[in-house]
């Protein structure tokens, strides 16, 4: 009823170590946005991978480097931001091979980006390598929750 | 706190029972990953992951079942995946990997399925 | 063993709604520095009391404010700084009642700041009123983790 | 998710249960008051808060077992608390509860304490 906007923000160092807190932010800001628990684990799951990638190949595993995390939230949008500084990267360009291909290629990567992109309702990058690469991802939230 | 990340091997005769507990993320996957390594190495490859504890899974687990499987195929054996709950099924049913795996509904199923010859999904044998 | 300084910030609106997010901030980072749950209780606890005073007191329960708690780490000390830029007080000047008076009294609070002092080793604030308030407390980890 | 906060009073005679569950913190706390002053209202002064579900509690929590205490005692009643983990314990202590607060170990020892003339610490009365 009252709801203005919410903003959170949550800044780690860009170690796999803190995927979990990462998870336990985007969840408790889920749950306030009335969220049932479905939908906060998909939220949760889209935010690790982005940040996952972040800390893998934006920074290499530097773990000197930072990763930020921003939310807003209002009574219809739940907005997530993911930044970094890191090396950047061409978003389009990346192959999306199906899981098949993948398997008979004895890959263990490749599905984050197919992930996030079919559990949130708009995923658009921002990239300008070595100044600021921004991912921008928004989950509508249902009506009369 | 959620519980703790965990993983624990049992051999019974032919068969390996990896048990996962927790989340397996990029942070853990890596000790699953070894997990693994090691069955197959000790010569196993009726392989069953039991998910019953795994509480959260992203891609990074995931890819550990991807990169062994077509490897313990070949070797005729299976990675059968057991005991998943609604919640953690989610991330293997948006990449269809009910298409290429075989999913039980327990540990003892798992290994019965051993004995199907038509047990694996996707004909990827 | 490779532990540098690990820093962490967090930024919520000034509500006690997100007391429960605090303490989960709080509580990740403190066992990562190797706390048992018994010492990470008592930090979730001393930085709740201090981020409920700030929503309460320094800025008098308006959510369209800010609190940031930013913590760092390495191997001797985990520091926590609790900021806000409400209307700041004299914290040498609050009388600190015991409990006994307090209960005579039918008061209700007055015991978060001796709490805070008693959890931790350290606790100092640096107050300048509208401009930026800071509470910097400090819990020194134990040596051979 | 740690699990979520309650509240929920239920009457037995002469007595009132409160038993909380969860997080009493600065946001839960006034949820509690409430509860504590309807149960006064209602005109019972033989008040058990069971915390055994509790698992968090803040000074606003405390604040509510202090606000109420002595308007419960001049009415011959008490607030007893039972049921403290080890973990919600500390604040307590730190504060020096024991030395007001009657603590008991369960609902029914707590209920039984009430018949203890000697049962009230502090000599609060
Ligand atoms: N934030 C990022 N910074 C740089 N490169 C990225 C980023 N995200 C994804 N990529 C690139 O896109 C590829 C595909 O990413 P993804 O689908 O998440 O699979 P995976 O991370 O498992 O390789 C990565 O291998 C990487 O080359
Ligand atoms: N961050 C703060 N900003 C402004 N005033 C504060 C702050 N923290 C404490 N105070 C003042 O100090 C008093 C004592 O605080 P405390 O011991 O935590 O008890 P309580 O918050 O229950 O009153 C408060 O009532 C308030 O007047």
């Amino acid at each position: 009823m009252e709801q203005l906007e919410k903003k959170f923000a949550l800044t780690v160092p860009s170690s796999t170590e803190n995927l979990a807190l990462i998870r336990e932010f985007v969840g408790n800001i889920a749950q306030q946005s009335g969220m049932d628990a479905a939908d906060a684990g998909k939220l949760e799951l889209a935010v690790d991978e982005a940040c996952a990638n972040v800390i893998e190949h934006a920074y290499g595993n530097d773990t000197t480097k930072e990763v930020i995390i921003r939310a807003k939230l209002d009574d219809e949008t739940l907005s997530i931001n993911v930044e970094d500084t890191g090396r950047g990267f061409d978003p389009d360009s990346v192959k999306q091979d199906e899981l098949n291909e993948l398997v008979n290629k004895r890959k263990t990567g490749g599905l984050g980006m197919r992930l996030m992109k079919t559990l949130m309702d708009e995923v658009r990058y921002e990239i300008e390598p070595g100044k600021k690469n921004e991912l921008h991802m928004v989950k509508h939230l249902k009506k009369g929750k | 706190m959620p519980n703790p990340f965990s993983v624990e091997t049992e051999t019974d005769g032919d068969f390996a029972v990896i048990k996962l507990e927790g989340a397996v993320d990029a942070h853990t996957a890596p000790k699953f990953e070894e997990a693994v390594e090691k069955v197959i190495e000790d010569g196993q490859n009726k392989i069953v992951v039991d998910c019953e504890k795994l509480s959260y899974i992203s891609s990074a687990g995931l890819g550990v079942f991807m990169c062994f499987i077509e490897e313990v195929r070949e070797e005729g054996g299976d990675i059968k995946i057991c005991g998943l709950t609604e919640k953690v099924k989610q991330p293997f049913e948006i990449l269809g990997f009910e298409s290429i795996y075989d999913f039980c509904a327990d540990i003892e199923s798992a290994k019965a399925r051993f004995n199907d010859v038509n047990a694996v999904p996707g004909g990827a044998v």
